[in-house]
């Protein structure tokens, strides 16, 4: 039986390697598996790898599973581990690579066909999951003969690297996934078929066609009108509605995803806030003030359609490193007696920045926080752009308040926290995104703690406590998280998945 | 002539456009015949409803215009009542028209050659080497130099002689009865004018045709037409041998045109001159249509006149003529 | 010269004219050749020339309606839509005829922000209008004086001019307007003046066609015989004498920048979220219609539409009446 | 034509050039494609690295001038995105477009040219004011909203067409081609449709003015004297006349619908170069979209280049060698 | 005729040059043989107008009659020779500043011949006439504009009452009138007019031609007569200069023009015009048509059609000379003769 998925967007290329992007990654996780999984709600679980464990601080062993061949049948070896690892920053014009996962790796070697020792140059607990995010490629394929040997500065053994053009022809396409590489006609469809010959439980459908229809519209006209089997987020408004149709089923899941909003507290200017002078948000008092003047439960109702889950910290509850934490209550009026107290009665302007084709909604939810904002005497107004521009405005520090969502790639706590709240230290990797420039030295001394504990427990404890003290300090405002859903035809069910990847693996026959 | 038919007896012809403010005549009781081998003038100053007379004759009056009564008789055959199928089989056969400005007769996106065998095949079933055949002859005898390069050409290149010349040839291809020209050198210089009245004289000699010559130029018609009809407002007013006609007009408006022309009076002399402007069809006064510029006219002239033959051949639509044994006289 | 001699020439005069017998007749024809002639000037000529289709009289009804609409939006409109501190997101999608406790009945319904539908589409309207007009004056002016210095002063600043014009008309609409806005960013103003970019090379073109024809006539010549200074030429003579074709192109391309800069918003890129076009309006609801919420697309989608088409009828009409080669 | 050809190309080098420079400092003016295109989870390192590989920590001038050798090499650049060639990729998508295009106009000039003649003739009845009443609404609906519109009502409620996509292909000729197919042209419909629309309202106006205009002329009238049946008359007097505007403005249209085609494209998901033009702004994948507009360019030369030919060849008082512009 | 002569043209060309663009020129390199498109619509013409004379200018269409009226109106500049006004060098004059320009550019002014075309149509009468007596500054203290406009638009036999009124709101005639007005109103003495009354009806060309006719008499004005229609020409003027592809063949008072044309061409011109008192005339028309003025034969200009053409006529362009009292003829034949 065939399968056809209406896709919100387009893998950019079909090099596993070339850029780290959703779509991307999870048509890469139906042909090139990962030596680690990670399941629906993230978490890990033996893929390519049987079993893992550290067998110090700074030394991580893995076990290969055996009897695992690639779609042309060579079988899986360390080899190909290594080759992969060597590649991945050797990609050419490769827009976002994937080296931040390999670069902890200090050195790699492998014992036998079946074993690999990973080392790091400190503890770096961080290590399995990293390696759930890239997947293995065949060495052989790429023409590897001979022998090669990991090396950071440089692999020995390799002459050459594939271009990313022959893995969208299809002539690289080598993975050891359930499925294996059928065409892909850029903007127009990606054929997979099944893998007959897969390690794991074969899949029941014979051919899947990932379809692009990034507009929402035509992507819920073309399920109801029978074209595709299945679509990715249907915008939330249409659920009610296909809900109720008899043809088709919706599920939605919580996804890793939190929207929330940073808030300039660098200096005391700030470009976005006008009316007063200085910066207010610099006060704590003041961004308490804003986040007890967001009705978030309103906004899940009314622009989420209910498809969203107010957020109390950065990781929806049940993640690794959540506490998990109530939302702020709405509450305009401690919001108004805050705003006082710190002698701002009279208020100030305020402009919010968002990205209008982001996130779900994300221009209405900024504009319904202009709205709470104006209710408690901040008048404010937002300024909505495309991504790109959004983005890059962003960077260059532009906004005071910003609306912007984060997705745990890695699906624990530690990844919004040290790229959204910690200090931005670039050697350390730390606060990449953290565009509001909170900077709290005791926060960034509890996440260097958390990011050198190897022992799972202790590190989420950690996680919670950094969590936790980030909240307090009203470093950023979470908003919500997003649930994603997913509609499809009657008779066939789908787990929804917090990375919101679209699994052809995770659609199945209804009983 | 008694028990004669005319190629072309016109009778009482009226034809109205449709406006705002109600039915406009633009002709209006138009009587007169033309003959086998006969050149009728058709006098008249812009707006007179010379064209329209033309057109009403051949059927090509487009809406919101229409003939509106009076008959047609082409061959003792009223063509008010014909079918437009019937109508199209006569027109470009039996009659013939051609127009006054030749830059614009020719379809400027159409060789030669297609406009002018389609004329032919409009009527006949003729092989196209046949149709080209006659073509070529027919260009030949309005004397157009080199026919058969010229039948391969766009009207673009040609000058205005040229083309009007060619516009000619297409109205005599298929050997029509009567030809109606609607002042066809009215836009040519006087050498080309020459030209082109020398080609239609000698063709009508020659083949017979009867033809309607339109113009508002009575030095043309003088030198051309055997009978000449001068209209006003559109009326006959007047018709009669070219000799009556231009020698003794009776009609005072008839009269006070030729008095205008400036090479019948003395030179550097005031012109006679009819005074006022020609008026327009929407507001024609009462009674007789001149009597406003006339300077004849008297409270008789407030009921319309008729059409009376004083003179044999003779008649004029006036109460007060100015009858033979009158003097034409030259107003200083 | 006399009078008397002259007399005959002019009849047309009654004062050179004795009442006698004649006197009657001649008023008779005075009043004829006014019948005729019109005793109309040029606009009244126009208007009734105009008011010969009943579809365009029309259309120009319920474009003037559309506009006091829009026009006087904030006095009219139950709600400033513009204004947060009037909205509640509480009242978000409600649907048309829902009562509520801090409004009253949204006629219309509301979108997701509360918004009362009918209040945001007055103001949409007033934005649409103003940008479509806005956008129009400003290329109209510019087109026209480019398009004029071309036509007048004719030689390599109309080589120059006229090949930008062409470069630029033969790019699409859309095209520029996408990549200006892209560079330019969001804002009204940023909208304008990418349709701006847009538009002026219509004029110029059509201006300095009609102008190069206009130069031609004798009239201008005459003009240039009595000396009168070349600024008045240009300004006095020739450039009313271009107008006409210019407004039709003018009206029609309002309807033109409306459409467009509802695709823009539509794609995006138009004007910012919080002062909502009609465009905008619809792209927003746009997500809603499936489900059922048609009004918050649907209603603005049907103001959009009357707008379009009743400029386009006025300015089909205007293209008829205005047209010398259609009138005989 | 030596002089129309000299003409041409000094004018077309000109143009390109001119293009090639605002487009490319236009499109490289802004925001920067790396804080789009990166994952965020990257660090600074990661940054630099990645803003090396894809050469944006050159100075502007410099990128310009290692545009310039490429372009005059044939290479448009690779794309930031999609790592391949950006003409290529543009190349693979076009024929999707040009199908797309060139239907809607087929759609166009065979329902449009017939009524527009017709309202022509007759423009005071009612067919007349019907087809025109009709054209003016083609005109003023906004194309999205029609393409809406057209997916709603005969996708989903009436189940008779896809919604979306492009359908099976068949090679032809090496492109591949999607009107062979009963699929192929099922899918092609609504888009077209959609594209067409508005180009049918062009065409109807255009036809109708030259067939008023036409008909009022007096070699129409010298053709009717001649005896020829209306059909004659109309059919090859009137119409070769009006076809000289239609097939102009048509041809300078076709560039325009493929510009258009931004907009049906994203309604439709049809995976044609106006989609990868709004996705490559949005991923600021610059050397697509300076690709695109280049590409843009040179159609729009040739494009004027056939539309001169052709329209010699219709109208026999052009000669090529006095068309300027 | 007066001593002086009022206006004085002195081997006056008019040429428009269609130069060679750029690609052009770079085809001519590769080898193309295109070259600059001239047409030389007035070519070396000599005449002068006495003051208060009315000069008759004949010629077919094309060849270059109201391109020598633009000239003399000062409304083209010429390529070569000299125009005298009053015995001054009109470019010299018209080079400067102030009242000697001034007076030049207003006593020169020029009648056209599209009643329809030569009218602004946005402007009511009392401006057309108006405008350029306000702008110059012409109107006497204390009368007022209103006034002076009344004045001129009673001349020319247009009622003031209608003063208000646009040009479409008028006869052909009228309009006319009105086109006269405005030249009046700046008090010319020399009128050009172009094909004045060639566009009215006969009985109002009557009309016109006789306001012509008494405006020179009570204004004292002097006219240089531009037509094609010779009846016109010979009614109404005093001399008359017949032209031929740009260039003058023969001037002659008009009583002896007529009474014994001597150029080939005035002859057949002469034979040619239709007369209302040649009836039943045999035409017999001249071979040929006017040959284009880009590309004009060679020698005498006329000799492609002319019944007398000699070997000499093909290659030597023939001088304007003496052939009898005023009169002056170019054609070789009167060297034979
Ligand atoms: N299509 C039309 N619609 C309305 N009235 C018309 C139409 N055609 C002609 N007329 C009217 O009919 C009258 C006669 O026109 P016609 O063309 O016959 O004049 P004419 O004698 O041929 O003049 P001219 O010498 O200018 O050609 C005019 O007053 C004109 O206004
Ligand atoms: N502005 C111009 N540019 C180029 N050629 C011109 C221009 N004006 C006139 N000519 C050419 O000069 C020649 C003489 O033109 P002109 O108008 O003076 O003739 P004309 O004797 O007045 O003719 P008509 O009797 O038709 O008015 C013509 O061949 C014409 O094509
Ligand atoms: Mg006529
Ligand atoms: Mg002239
Ligand atoms: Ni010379």
């Amino acid at each position: 039986e065939d399968i056809v998925i209406g896709a919100a967007a387009e893998p950019s290329a079909m090099d596993p390697h070339y850029h780290n992007l959703s779509p991307n990654n999870a048509i890469r996780n139906h042909i090139f598996e990962s030596l680690v999984g990670q399941d629906e709600t993230q978490r890990l679980y033996p893929l390519l790898a049987e079993s893992w464990q550290p067998l110090d601080d700074t030394t991580w062993e893995f076990k290969l599973r055996e009897g695992v061949t690639f779609h042309d049948g060579t079988p899986f070896t360390a080899k190909d581990v290594i080759y992969t690892v060597c590649r991945i920053p050797n990609v050419p014009n490769s827009p976002s690579s994937f080296t931040a996962y390999t670069k902890a790796i200090a050195d790699m070697e492998a014992p036998d066909d079946h074993t690999l020792i990973i080392k790091t140059d400190g503890p770096y607990p961080l290590i399995p999951t990293e390696l759930s995010t890239w997947g293995i490629v065949s060495a052989a394929t790429m023409g590897i003969t001979g022998d090669i040997a990991f090396d950071r500065d440089g692999c020995t053994g390799i002459d050459s690297w594939p271009e990313t053009d022959d893995f969208n022809n299809g002539t690289l396409m080598n993975g050891t996934g359930p499925y294996q590489f059928e065409e892909f006609v850029k903007g127009e469809r990606l054929v997979l078929k099944k893998n007959p010959d897969y390690w794991g439980e074969v899949e029941p459908w014979d051919t899947v066609t990932y379809r692009p229809i990034t507009s929402a519209g035509p992507r819920v006209a073309a399920l109801l009108a029978g074209d595709v089997d299945l679509i990715e987020a249907p915008p939330v408004q249409d659920l009610p509605r296909l809900r109720e149709d008899a043809a088709v089923d919706v599920v939605q899941g919580m996804s890793n995803r939190v929207i929330y909003l940073h808030m300039d507290q660098h200096d005391s200017e700030t470009p976005g806030i006008t009316g007063v002078d200085g910066n207010p948000l610099l006060d704590i008092r003041v961004r308490e003030a804003l986040s007890k003047a967001i009705n978030r439960e309103a906004i899940v109702a009314k622009i989420m359609d209910g498809v969203a889950v107010p957020a109390g910290e950065l990781l929806p509850p049940g993640m690794f490193g959540a506490n998990p934490l109530e939302p702020d209550p709405y509450d305009p009026a401690a919001a108004k007696a805050l705003l006082a107290e710190a002698g701002y009665e009279d208020g100030f302007e305020v402009v919010i920045g968002t990205p209008n084709d982001r996130y779900m909604n994300d221009a209405k939810v900024a504009q319904a926080i202009a709205q709470m904002f104006t209710q408690v005497g901040l008048p404010t107004t937002v300024d909505a752009t495309t991504k790109s521009v959004f983005f890059s405005r962003r960077n260059n520090y532009e906004f005071s308040v910003y609306l912007a969502g984060w997705g745990a790639g890695t699906g624990e706590m530690s990844s919004p926290l040290k790229a959204l709240v910690a200090s931005p230290i670039p050697e350390k990797g730390y606060g990449g995104t953290n565009r509001g420039r909170y900077s709290d030295p005791t926060f960034d001394a509890m996440l260097d703690e958390a990011l050198s504990t190897v022992d799972e427990a202790a590190r989420e404890a950690v996680l919670q406590k950094a969590s936790a003290y980030a909240m307090e300090q009203y470093a950023i405002l979470p908003l919500h998280f997003e649930v994603t859903p997913w509609a499809f035809r009657q008779g066939l069910t789908y787990t929804p998945r917090a990375d919101q990847y679209t699994l052809a693996m995770g659609i199945r026959p209804a009983e | 002539m008694p028990e004669h038919t005319p190629t072309l007896a016109v009778e009482d012809l009226r034809t109205v456009f449709r406006s705002k403010a109600g039915d406009v005549a633009a002709v209006d009781g138009v009587s007169f015949s033309v003959d086998r081998g006969e050149v009728l003038g058709l006098v008249g100053e812009s707006g007179s409803g010379k064209s329209v007379t033309g057109f009403s004759i051949i059927g090509l009056v487009d809406p919101p215009g229409r003939v509106a009564g009076g008959r047609v008789l082409y061959k003792g055959r009223d063509l008010a009542g014909l079918s437009e199928a019937r109508m199209r089989a006569l027109r470009g056969r039996e009659i013939a028209m051609i127009f006054q400005d030749p830059m614009m007769t020719l379809n400027p996106v159409l060789r030669i050659d297609t406009q002018m065998i389609e004329a032919i095949r409009a009527h006949e079933r003729v092989s196209e080497k046949a149709a080209r055949a006659r073509c070529r002859d027919a260009l030949g005898r309005v004397g157009i130099p080199a026919p058969d390069e010229r039948l391969t050409a766009y009207p673009h290149q040609f000058s205005g002689g040229m083309r009007q010349r060619v516009a000619i040839a297409i109205a005599l291809l298929n050997a029509p009865d009567l030809i109606i020209a609607d002042e066809p050198t009215t836009a040519l210089d006087v050498t080309v004018q020459a030209q082109i009245l020398y080609e239609v004289q000698a063709l009508c000699r020659d083949t017979g045709t009867a033809l309607i010559w339109i113009t508002h130029d009575l030095a043309v018609v003088a030198g051309l037409a055997d009978r000449i009809a001068v209209m006003y407002a559109g009326k006959v007013v007047e018709t009669g041998s070219t000799d009556q006609v231009l020698d003794h007009p009776m009609h005072p408006y008839t009269h006070g045109l030729i008095g205008s022309v400036p090479s019948e009076n003395r030179r550097g002399q005031r012109l006679s001159q009819i005074p006022g402007m020609t008026p327009s069809p929407l507001a024609l006064p009462s009674g007789c249509a001149f009597r406003t510029r006339c300077p004849r006219a008297d409270a008789a002239c407030r009921q319309p006149p008729d059409m009376v033959e004083r003179v044999p051949g003779h008649a004029a639509r006036c109460f007060h003529p100015h009858l033979t044994g009158e003097a034409v006289e030259v107003p200083a | 010269m006399s009078q008397s001699t002259d007399a005959p020439a002019i009849a047309e005069s009654p004062a050179a004219t004795d009442y006698d017998a004649l006197s009657e007749d001649v008023r008779e024809m005075e009043e004829g050749s006014a019948a005729t002639l019109g005793t109309q000037t040029p606009l009244r000529r126009f208007l009734s020339d105009f008011a010969e289709s009943p579809l365009a009289v029309g259309g120009f009804v319920v474009f003037v309606l559309v506009a006091l609409l829009a026009v006087f939006a904030n006095v009219i409109a139950p709600q400033n839509p513009y204004d947060l501190m009037q909205l509640s997101i509480l009242d978000g999608n409600l649907p048309p005829g829902a009562p509520s406790a801090n409004f009253g009945t949204y006629l219309l319904g509301t979108d997701d922000q509360g918004r009362d539908m009918l209040s945001a589409i007055m103001f949409g309207l007033r934005m649409s209008l103003a940008v479509g007009a806005g956008s129009t004056v400003i290329a109209l002016a510019i087109g026209l004086s480019v398009g004029l210095m071309a036509a007048y002063f004719g030689g390599w600043l109309d080589t120059i001019i006229m090949r930008i014009v062409d470069i630029q008309l033969s790019f699409p609409a859309i095209l520029i307007a996408l990549i200006l806005l892209s560079i330019l960013g969001k804002g009204v103003d940023k909208v304008l003046i990418a349709l701006v970019a847009v538009q002026w090379a219509y004029y110029a073109r059509t201006v300095r066609g009609t102008a190069l024809v206009e130069r031609r006539r004798e009239y201008i010549e005459a003009a240039q015989c009595l000396a009168l200074p070349t600024r008045r030429v240009v300004f006095r003579h020739l450039l009313p004498n271009c107008l006409p074709p210019l407004i039709v192109v003018a009206t029609v391309q309002v309807a033109h920048a409306i459409a467009l800069e509802a695709t823009l918003s539509f794609l995006g890129i138009g004007v910012p979220i919080t002062e909502p076009s009609l465009g905008l309006l619809i792209a927003n609801g746009f997500e809603y219609m499936l489900s059922g919420q048609y009004w918050i697309s649907f209603f603005p989608g049907v103001a959009l539409l009357v707008t379009i088409v009743s400029i386009n009828l006025v300015g089909d009409q205007l293209r008829d009446v205005l047209n010398p080669r259609l009138r005989r | 034509m030596l002089v129309y050809f000299i003409r041409r190309l000094t004018q077309s080098v000109v143009v390109v050039f001119l293009m090639a420079a605002i487009v490319f400092l236009g499109v490289y003016a802004i925001g920067n494609p790396i804080d789009v295109l990166i994952n965020p989870e990257a660090d600074q390192a990661e940054r630099a690295a990645a803003i090396a590989r894809l050469g944006l920590d050159k100075p502007l001038w410099e990128q310009f001038g290692i545009f310039l050798g490429n372009a005059l090499q044939g290479d448009l650049g690779t794309s930031f995105v999609h790592g391949t060639s950006a003409l290529t990729l543009i190349l693979d998508r076009f024929p999707a477009t040009f199908e797309l295009a060139v239907a809607a106009m087929l759609m166009a000039i065979l329902v449009g040219i017939p009524l527009g003649v017709i309202a022509g003739l007759y423009p005071d009845r009612a067919v007349g004011r019907i087809i025109m009443g009709g054209s003016i609404l083609g005109f003023s609906l906004p194309t999205f909203w029609v393409g809406l519109m057209l997916i709603m009502v005969f996708a989903v409620f009436l189940g008779w067409l896809p919604a979306a996509g492009r359908g099976d292909t068949v090679d032809l000729a090496g492109v591949p081609v999607s009107f062979l197919t009963w699929d192929g042209l099922s899918h092609l419909f609504l888009p077209a449709l959609n594209l067409a629309l508005f180009k049918t309202s062009l065409v109807i106006r255009l036809a109708r003015a030259g067939t008023r205009e036409v008909m009022l002329q007096d070699y129409i009238k010298f053709a009717r004297a001649k005896g020829l049946t209306k059909r004659r008359v109309v059919g090859v007097h009137v119409m070769k006349n009006i076809m000289i505007p239609v097939v102009t403005v048509l041809g300078l249209e076709l560039g325009s619908v493929i510009a258009f085609a931004v907009v049906t494209e994203t309604v439709f998901a049809w995976p044609g170069i106006g989609k990868l033009l709004i996705d490559s702004i949005g991923n600021l994948d610059r050397p697509v979209v300076v690709a695109y507009l280049m590409l843009t360019v040179f159609l729009f030369i040739v494009i004027n280049f056939a539309v001169d030919v052709l329209y010699s060849i219709l109208d026999p008082r052009v000669r090529l060698s006095d068309t300027k512009g | 005729m007066t001593a002086a002569p009022l206006l004085r043209l002195e081997d006056v060309s008019k040429r428009f040059v269609k130069h060679l663009d750029f690609a052009e020129k770079i085809a001519n390199r590769l080898g193309a043989h295109i070259r600059e498109q001239v047409v030389h619509a007035v070519d070396h013409v000599s005449f002068d107008v006495g003051q208060g004379e009315v000069v008759g200018l004949v010629g077919e269409s094309g060849c270059g009659k109201s391109t020598l009226g633009r000239v003399v109106a000062g409304i083209h500049p010429q390529s070569d020779g000299h125009v005298y006004y009053r015995d001054r060098d009109v470019a010299a004059v018209r080079a400067g500043e102030g009242a000697e320009a001034k007076r030049y550019a207003l006593g020169v002014q020029m009648i056209f011949q599209d009643p329809f075309a030569s009218l602004n149509p946005r402007l009511r009468v009392r401006d057309i006439v108006g405008e350029a007596p306000r702008v110059h500054g012409l109107v006497d203290e204390g009368s007022s504009l209103d006034d002076y406009v009344d004045d001129v638009m009673r001349r020319v036999g247009l009622d003031p009452a209608f003063k208000r009124r646009y040009p479409h709101q008028f006869s052909g005639g009228q309009r006319q009138r009105i086109g006269i007005a405005r030249a009046l109103a700046v008090k010319p003495e020399f009128l050009v007019c172009d094909e004045a009354v060639a566009a009215l009806d006969v009985s109002i060309q009557a009309q016109v031609l006789n306001l012509f006719m008494d405006l020179r008499a009570d204004l004292d004005l002097t006219y240089l007569f531009i037509s094609h229609d010779l009846s016109v020409v010979e009614h109404l003027s005093d001399r008359v200069v017949i032209m031929y592809l740009g260039r003058v063949v023969e001037i002659a008072p008009t009583p002896d023009l007529f009474a014994a044309p001597n150029h080939p061409y005035t002859q057949a011109l002469l034979e040619q015009v239709p007369r209302i008192d040649g009836r039943k005339k045999a035409f017999t028309p001249i071979k040929g048509e006017i040959p284009s003025p880009l590309d004009p034969p060679p020698g005498c200009h006329f000799h492609p059609r002319c019944p007398h053409a000699m070997d000499r006529c093909r290659v030597e362009r023939p001088a304007s000379k003496p052939v009898g009292a005023g009169r002056l003829s170019a054609c070789h034949l009167n060297d034979t003769a």
